[in-house]
């Protein structure tokens, strides 16, 4: 019933992108007669090595690597963030350089979870807050590097309010220490314009199904020079930087979805912000509704996060979904966990309000039809969840 | 996490949404801050039965699901049958609920059980129910999980 | 030049194997239409969980698993591997069970790394070996556990021998001494019987693209209970055992190849044993070759080591793959690393002769010709090459 | 790991194969406990040029191609000329050797030293190329990366 409407409306792109069919197209001759193991010595092996090796030549140049050499493919966007955090603060820590890492409080649980860890591994984790606006400032973090500080971990574009931080400058504060910097760029990846040599990062995460490529495949970006001690160990592929048979379908999958991502992105960013601002002025247009980070701030073209009050952001996305329309919520329900999200709260959002986010992320096949149908749907359903409410009326007044 | 058709029907089309204006007993239970609240408001009968019951929620999918399911559960019941209707009930009227929403079932039956004591009590006779946790408005549900 | 041959004769179906199509049909609406993340509430994304959960519990009640949560999907057998080991002697570690672990000899890399790491952060390693048949004796492994040993692992079918190993009565040892069994087994899986609650382990690995599935997907069964601290940390995916969006299309592919193994497997395995026999008499018959482990133990049908004496492996595997076959070595050289396979010193093959070892393993698409075609090839091949050794005829003599 | 084609040409077509029966010269190094073993025949001519060379090896395709070009390399050569080829040189004339084979440069270089310093010592004069450590059966080639 729910699940057969007439009109499905996908806006949660930064959840996941459906593989693009040119990428398709690229992964199917290794999930056909190009199955060698690119680790083999004879032709078939040879055949899948140079695929994997020029692969990793267009994906490095296309984000401004200095060498090839400096690509690690992993399985999926997760690893390359855990391998990261915990490889580089530990290598670096067994070169005597100190223990002390920072991480933002809005950083993917892929990033806070590994800090976690290291802070039970005898590092000491420090915590730089965003501010309300959703951005990460270079002075925070000064107040916090120090002489034994090895890592800062500041993700580049945040996964749910698409604010994009000053990464150079951030990374220059840390340089400044003597620390290394890894940046979660999963978000950023194709949107914006990446150059690892003009960020002057030490490493950086990326996740093909962010992109239009499949689901179990990334990479890590890792800056000659930068110490590593990896996690998947083994056989010693990727230079025994991460063992494991490669995923050679996905990993020229990836790179193809990058080089469309690229190709695209001048007509297709202004059209995403376009569209992105359409449903940020539409929803702002609507009762006791907030914008969620900066108006004015660096901005992701296809993120947008605002608050319904006095609504519960599951059941807005199941009504939604009711009318075929796809999106998401910050809401502690949606998630099995039982706190709104961290991100939210990291930005000073109370709870109560945070319960009733929704992030509404544009992409490739989004039209302004699609845009407006969930401009059409969402206020009866907002009305409707008020109305429901005891609180609603006591909290913000009778609104609609 | 899915959930069953049942609560899916029960959150598309909830019964007794509302609140009775001459109710006889109310119970407000939960917390905006938890992003959880929910109030009854019963009718109750000359034989201690609840006549007419009604609700209000803000809250998840389950959330709004349990309430729904438990009014219609405790309608035509007795006072003493109604309070003691328990979480795992409710759950198991509604054909099962994922495990990270089983404090939603609680908080139905508290408020329930809440009104069934503010009628008591305004009546002056004595509470059966006994203080409720989650009608604290410093409550917080999700730290009791084996309540 | 080398790698325009008329005929290809693939004999290398233990390092990976093509995907099967009807595998490849099964993912492909994973990369189309079906794109949805499967840990988003909404009907794209419930559509995606159901796929998943359904493989789980198709692949867990094909392991012989109690329950489909039992079932860990992972990004490759490495990660499998690596998780198992490191996770469970971690987390029994922390529970003050002891911090001794057993590993076999002749392991795969993406087992002993991990042990080797465990050795660095606390643990004591012991070793048990194989002996010269290929096994690992349940007597032999009763020898070094001891009462805080916590963690046994010893792969069920060994990737370059093929012998399989007693798992039943190695786990029973291992659980009398109250230590948790892990087994590798990406080269079993679908092979021979693979049946958890018959071999009484508490962890297994596994690998798709050993079995006509895609590369960069694997599965860890871990049986309820088993004590696990995760490898891959973040949004908690796999009720928490595993974070990183779930490569779904991988795990539908894994799961279809999965249940193709074990359809064919009545009538795929006598095939597979005689085609493998028929390598073996083959080399056999050739002067000074040798088979590499016991004739008589138990074998996974796939899989023939031999040594032709006074070659090196590489230059055979090249030769051989100008004739258009595929095959593998045990040789220094072919790895890139500097010893001989380490699985060949572990069963007493000396560095001399297990230089010279050739692995053929056969499968799905290999036929009686190709064998022949092998057997035909590989003689003069080898009498060229000793021809060339200055020391050939002085080890053993005239030969040919 | 990726031989270039011309080390594929030498390695399947190797160059003065075999052994010079009267040779002036021989040198073999390497191990077969380390899978590579090497022995170099030289013919010396009056002007103490390398008249004729040929080459047995027992090693991998890198072993195998490196023997066959150092030969190619050597004719014709003074002696002088011939110690001094380097493994870079080999390597270079090869196109290139993935990092992990440089080792077998070394082995083919070591091999035609020793022939030369065997024609030298037999004929009564000094060597040239000096002690080296590969023709010693207990050599480990691997061991010394930097060499
Ligand atoms: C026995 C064994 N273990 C582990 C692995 C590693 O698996 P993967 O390459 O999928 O990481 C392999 C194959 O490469 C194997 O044969
Ligand atoms: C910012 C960010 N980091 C990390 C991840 C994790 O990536 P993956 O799901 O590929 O493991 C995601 C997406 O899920 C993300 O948006």
């Amino acid at each position: 019933m729910t699940d057969e409407t007439i009109r499905t409306v996908y806006l949660d792109y930064a959840a996941t992108t459906p593989v693009d069919d040119a990428v398709v197209e690229a992964m199917l001759p290794f999930l056909g007669t190009r199955f060698g193991n690119p680790n083999s010595l004879y032709a078939m092996g040879r055949d899948s090595y140079r695929a994997l090796e020029e692969a990793r030549d267009t994906f490095a140049s296309a984000i401004g690597a200095a060498a090839p050499g400096e690509v690690v493919f992993t399985g999926c966007g997760t690893e390359a963030d855990n391998a990261a955090v915990l490889g580089i603060a530990t290598a670096a820590k067994a070169r005597n350089k100190g223990a002390h890492i920072i991480v933002s409080a809005f950083e993917h649980h892929a990033v806070l979870e590994p800090a976690k860890r290291l802070g039970k591994q005898g590092f000491e984790v420090s915590i730089v807050r965003p501010r309300e606006d959703g951005i990460v400032y270079p002075e925070d973090l000064a107040a916090l590097v120090r002489d034994d500080t090895v890592l800062v971990s500041v993700m580049h574009g945040n996964n749910e309010l698409g604010t994009v931080q000053p990464l150079k400058e951030l990374a220059e504060v840390a340089h400044r220490a003597g620390a290394y910097v890894h940046t979660d760029a999963i978000q950023t990846l194709g949107k914006i314009e990446w150059d690892a040599a003009d960020l002057g990062v030490d490493a950086a995460s990326f996740s093909a199904h962010k992109i239009y490529g499949p689901k179990g495949v990334g990479a890590l970006y890792l800056k000659r020079g930068t110490p590593f001690e990896p996690l998947l160990i083994g056989g010693g592929q990727e230079s025994k930087k991460r063992s494991g048979t490669q995923n050679v379908a996905g990993i020229v999958g990836l790179t193809k979805a990058l080089q469309l991502m690229i190709a695209e992105r001048e007509t297709e960013s202004p059209r995403l912000r376009a569209l992105r601002d359409r449903v940020i002025e539409g929803i702002l247009a609507m009762p006791n509704s907030l914008l969620n980070g900066g108006r004015d701030v660096p901005r992701l073209p296809h993120i947008a996060n605002l608050v319904l009050k006095g609504v519960e952001g599951e059941s807005m996305l199941l009504q939604l979904d009711n009318k075929g329309i796809a999106v998401s919520t910050g809401s502690a329900c949606s998630s099995g966990s039982l706190e709104p999200s961290h991100v939210l709260l990291a930005i000073g959002c109370p709870p109560e309000v945070a319960h009733g986010s929704l992030r509404v992320t544009v992409g490739r096949f989004t039209t302004e039809d699609d845009v407006d149908y969930l401009l059409e749907t969402l206020p009866p359903i907002v009305e409707r969840l008020r109305a429901m409410s005891p609180v609603y009326a006591k909290m913000f007044g009778s609104g609609a | 996490m899915l959930y069953s058709d049942k609560v899916m029907d029960h959150f598309n089309n909830p019964r007794n949404v509302g609140v009775i204006e001459d109710a006889d007993g109310v119970g407000e239970v939960g917390n905006p801050v938890c992003g959880d609240v929910m109030k009854i408001t019963i009718k109750v009968d000359a034989a201690d039965r609840i006549d007419d019951i009604k609700f209000q929620t803000l809250g998840c999918g389950a959330a709004i699901a349990t309430s729904s399911i438990v009014t219609e559960m405790a309608r035509g019941m007795t006072l003493d049958d109604a309070v003691s209707i328990s979480k795992q009930q409710v759950a198991d009227e509604l054909g099962g609920l994922p495990p990270a929403k089983m404090h939603c079932s609680v908080l139905a039956t508290d408020g329930l059980k809440v009104a069934v004591d503010d009628f008591l009590v305004k009546n002056g006779r004595d509470p059966i129910a006994g203080p409720i946790k989650s009608s604290d408005p410093n409550f917080d549900p999700h730290g009791d999980e084996d309540d």
